[in-house]
């Protein structure tokens, strides 16, 4: 799969949620190839100290428009950068990057379970989406957590897919108080695909209560990526059976029973 | 018609631009972004006798300018080079530089049989400069040492024998003099400037191996100086010149400064198109300046009048 | 409640930050920018024996995260020091420090006098690591020649001496040592990284003197691994860090890493106001992390857990 | 005079003619000091590759509006960066600086002579205002020369100031063929006042034949001007009777007899 260098036009920048924005842009190439779990490099810093690109996971991408989306939460330079685009405007990229991607569990009556937190929510939407362009039309839950109501993301996109949306917020503003993991443990069992991304310790909870019930659970991993094609080796993590291996490369997304958390 | 080859002792590129060592893989990972066999040369990931883990993470951050890392010269080792590596970029038609690290003389010369024996590259980049492991730079400090490695490796292999030298020292040419006279065919410089970095909130280190080497954009005053340095000394001795190489306006300034080659870095993570980028842009300027042959470049820098 | 104040040796300053030497011209230049009396200390430009025009131009070339600067030491003298510069300085409660150069032992022997006798500073930056100047460097590369240029300066001195090392040497250990040995109250580190610019389309260096000296945000890494490097060496020895601090946050990592006071450079040229916002930048943290000593900075830097 | 650095709100930012903008925005204190041959240091590069800020003459400065005008060629960074501000958006500058600014001829009867040529004409333009406002009423020309009619700037702002404008172009397309001194010839005599500003080609013609008339002729340098504060010494120029002078702060107008052209 080759590796698409372009500078995107800007269709849309707005904000989605306080400090959260949603940047679609024209990449025709990467659109036709995105599937959930990549994620494109972006050079958008302007400030001395912040040179190399940074990850975003895609959110949309659609080979008929021939655009894609990022959702992207506020942060440093990169991000900063990427809020003051206008539409029109040009944005470096390079991607689709990832060399494992989300795959999707291929049993019948599997009941697909997202587990998103934050920025790790779009990814997942993104599954759900291919999930019913498949065909798909059995269950689909989507467990969004964040600490309070107005941090919840994404659940407009959900609405249209006949997914179900389980908030939980840790002040209890809505849906289920308490973690993800509160709302994971009463719904999981032996037809679960577990999906998740979000928070490292939140994932971490994930896996362990997906392992623990014997069910496949795959994690999208976050750790600094300071090349993401696989040539810096500075983004690796141990897993089982397999020391500083690159999270770019044989990742991001992982088996939760394979990685090992530091 | 502009001529973009250049020599480094017998080794024939087609153009001056290689990739620096440790910052393009073994090639393979980059196979899908770059046309391999535009390269006037791939420089592979540093290999060693043994396989090695390399350092514990973080291990690259961003610096102003530039990065620092302590990747710890992470590899598969000799055997895994060999049987993996090899195979696949002799898919491509570009001559390999394998970058060779050991402990001793003896782990630098058993990984030169090995790969002369093999067949497994057209010349050697001997680093004796990296910053990130212990007894890393105990070489590119000492004259003697590396008058000794490199004497070593010129009676077991006919390759060309390019030596790579550390920027962290007060002069690089008591190092390069002894190179050469131990028969080195080319020079590399310059490898990482040992820094660190510091998080002020966490009162801690930002990289787990404390220290790390600095590249990129903000090192390249440092590296086109020593470049020059050393062609004064050695006007005959190629010289792979790299350190922040982003264009080939960058490429061309080493050239100027007495490099017969260029290296391209930390360029390739920012751009992983870089290398194609500076060879074009290269060639551009020659186009522009009406010059016919790229060697005319080499060391044609002045004084202002 | 804050306690700022740093000393080194017998110098007791308000707050750690004083002006790079150099930078800041003889403050009398800033005056009208900045509160002189906010100021540590003010660190005066190189004054030699003789007066000095110094380089033709140009001096100073921008350079990615940086500059090259080859100003040469231009300088009206020490009689124009103390008869000028001293008496404009009295006006305002900031300690000075002299910033001195010579050729010779002599030189800097002649110079410590005439200030000592004269009162003209507070203490005594000893300037052995110009890069811009032939022999400049003579004294920074030489242990033996540091020892007996500071044992001369101890001799005929009891302001504190401030020796400044230069980065362009293979370690500054020993050179540390030797001033350590002979009697310095303090190190100042680090003087320019010796490097130089190309102008790729008239093919001439960009510096009438051809190379000149790296500062500015791109030499951050390597002077803050320096200055950790000698604070574990000698760390009784009061350290000036500088190199790159453009703000509070640089300034702290620099006392993390082990300097007891900084300096600021060219961050001035960039933003006039700048020592100062170093100043109110220091404070800032050390209220958000509630610490009440500035002291409690120096060298408390630690490895990832 | 206290320096001011602020970071001024831009009120307007519009092109004049090819790659030349004037930027106008409200830095009240330096408007209130700003004379003719004052420069503003100006930080709005984005690239690593310059970090340091350039230096603009001051080309209208009102005290009673509070704002200040400055006009730029489109070079590199700095002057890039400049030109994508937008009405509202803050410009980070210095000032107002420079040690010797022009200094008014005053005879009652003197005629003053300006010769400027690209961006070197604000600055004089700024100097018959001020003439103006001083109450002169006696005779002023001004020389503006370009490659080109459509190069030739600010002759509308002249138009209000009862100036005798002398266009003089390269190829002739507008006003006297050939050089700014081909007019200046024509009308030099010692009533003359003359100040220069413009390609240092220019205005050391202009000076040798000032001198040569002996008239008094004030040039306003231009030299890389890395901090434009007097403590760098990297603007260092050779004047009659003192090598390595500050450009900055001992000008950067100075008396072209005094002037050593390198
Ligand atoms: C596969 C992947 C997918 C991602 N998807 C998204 C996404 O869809 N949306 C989104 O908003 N974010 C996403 N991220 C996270 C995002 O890439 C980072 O937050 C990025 O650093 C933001 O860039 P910035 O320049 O704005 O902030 P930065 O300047 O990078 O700073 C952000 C914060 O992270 C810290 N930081 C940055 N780099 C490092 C480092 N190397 N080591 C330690 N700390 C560091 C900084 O100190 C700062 O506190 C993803 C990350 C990965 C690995
Ligand atoms: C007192 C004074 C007043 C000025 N007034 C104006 C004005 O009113 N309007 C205006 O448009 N310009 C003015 N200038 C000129 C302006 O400051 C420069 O053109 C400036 O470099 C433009 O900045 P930049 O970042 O856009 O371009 P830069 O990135 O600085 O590059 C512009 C060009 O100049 C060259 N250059 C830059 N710095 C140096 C250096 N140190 N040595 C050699 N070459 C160099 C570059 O190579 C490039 O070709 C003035 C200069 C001075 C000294
Ligand atoms: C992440 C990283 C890893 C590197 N690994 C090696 C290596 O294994 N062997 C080596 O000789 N040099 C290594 N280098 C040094 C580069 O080959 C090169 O000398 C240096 O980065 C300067 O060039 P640049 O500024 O273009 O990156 C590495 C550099 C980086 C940034
Ligand atoms: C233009 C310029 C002139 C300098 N002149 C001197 C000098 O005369 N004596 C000296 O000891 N250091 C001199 N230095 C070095 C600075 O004092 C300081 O060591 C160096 O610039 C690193 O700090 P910075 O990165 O904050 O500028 C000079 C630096 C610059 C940029
Ligand atoms: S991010 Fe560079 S190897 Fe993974
Ligand atoms: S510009 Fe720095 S001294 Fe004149």
């Amino acid at each position: 799969m080759p590796v698409i260098q372009t500078l995107a036009t800007v269709v849309e920048n707005q904000e989605l949620i306080k400090d959260h924005m949603v940047m679609i842009c024209e990449a025709p190439e990467i659109a036709r190839q995105a599937q959930p779990g990549h994620f494109i490099n972006v050079n958008a810093s302007t400030s001395i100290t912040n040179i190399l690109r940074k990850p975003f996971s895609v959110f949309h991408a659609d080979p008929a428009t021939g655009r894609i989306a990022m959702l992207y939460q506020l942060k440093g330079a990169t991000t900063h950068g990427m809020s003051r685009k206008q539409p029109g405007d040009l944005v470096d990229i390079v991607g689709p990057l990832g060399g494992n991607v989300f795959t999707i569990d291929p049993r019948p009556n599997a009941h697909h379970i997202m587990v998103g937190g934050g920025y790790g929510v779009p990814p997942l939407v993104f599954l759900c989406e291919r999930l019913r362009e498949s065909g798909f039309a059995g269950d689909i839950t989507f467990i969004v957590g964040a600490r309070s109501k107005d941090l919840l993301l994404c659940e407009a996109d959900l609405a249209n897919l006949n997914v179900t949306v389980r908030p939980t917020t840790e002040d209890g503003s809505r849906g289920t108080l308490g973690r993800v993991t509160d709302a994971l443990r009463e719904i999981i069992d032996e037809r679960s695909a577990v999906y998740t991304c979000g928070p490292t310790g939140m994932m971490k909870a994930v896996g362990e209560m997906s392992t623990a019930a014997n069910v496949a659970c795959q994690v999208s991993l976050e750790v600094p990526m300071p090349c993401g094609v696989g040539v810096c080796m500075g983004c690796v993590v141990n897993v089982q059976g397999a020391s500083h291996v690159r999270a770019c490369t044989e990742g991001p997304v992982f088996d939760a029973r394979k990685v090992i958390w530091s | 018609m502009t001529n973009l080859s250049v020599n480094i002792g017998s080794l024939k590129l087609r153009n001056p631009v290689v990739t620096a060592s440790g910052t393009f893989g073994f090639g393979s990972e980059m196979a899908n972004v770059v046309d391999l066999s535009r390269l006037g040369a791939v420089v592979v990931k540093s290999t060693s006798r043994e396989p090695r883990l390399g350092n514990p993470t973080p291990r690259i951050v961003e610096t102003p300018g530039g990065i620092l890392n302590a990747i710890g010269l992470q590899n598969g080792g000799i055997d895994n080079y060999l049987t993996e590596k090899v195979p696949y970029l002799r898919q491509y038609d570009v001559p390999i530089i394998v970058n060779l690290v050991g402990y001793s003389v003896d782990d630098y010369v058993y990984l030169a049989e090995r790969i002369t024996q093999a067949g497994g590259a057209e010349a050697l980049e001997i680093n004796i400069s990296c910053p990130n492991v212990k007894h890393g730079c105990d070489f590119s400090v000492d004259p003697k040492l590396t008058f000794e490695l490199i004497s070593a490796l010129r009676k077991v292999t006919d390759l060309p024998l390019i030596t790579k030298l550390s920027p962290n020292v007060t002069s690089l040419i008591p190092i390069a003099q002894a190179a050469v006279e131990a028969g080195t065919d080319g020079l590399s410089l310059i490898n990482t400037l040992l820094g660190t970095a510091i998080d002020a909130k966490k009162r801690t280190f930002k990289l787990a191996n404390i220290t790390g080497g600095l590249s990129g954009p903000c090192v390249k005053p440092v590296a086109l100086r020593m470049v020059w340095q050393v062609h004064n000394a050695f006007p005959n001795t190629p010289i792979v010149g790299m350190g922040g190489i982003m264009n080939g306006t960058d490429a061309v300034e080493f050239m100027l400064a007495g490099a017969t080659a260029v290296a391209v870095g930390t360029a390739t993570f920012i751009n992983p198109n870089a290398v194609i980028e500076v060879i074009d842009g290269i060639e551009d300027y020659l186009t522009a300046s009406g010059t016919s042959e790229v060697s005319e470049l080499v060391g044609a820098v002045t004084a202002i009048a």
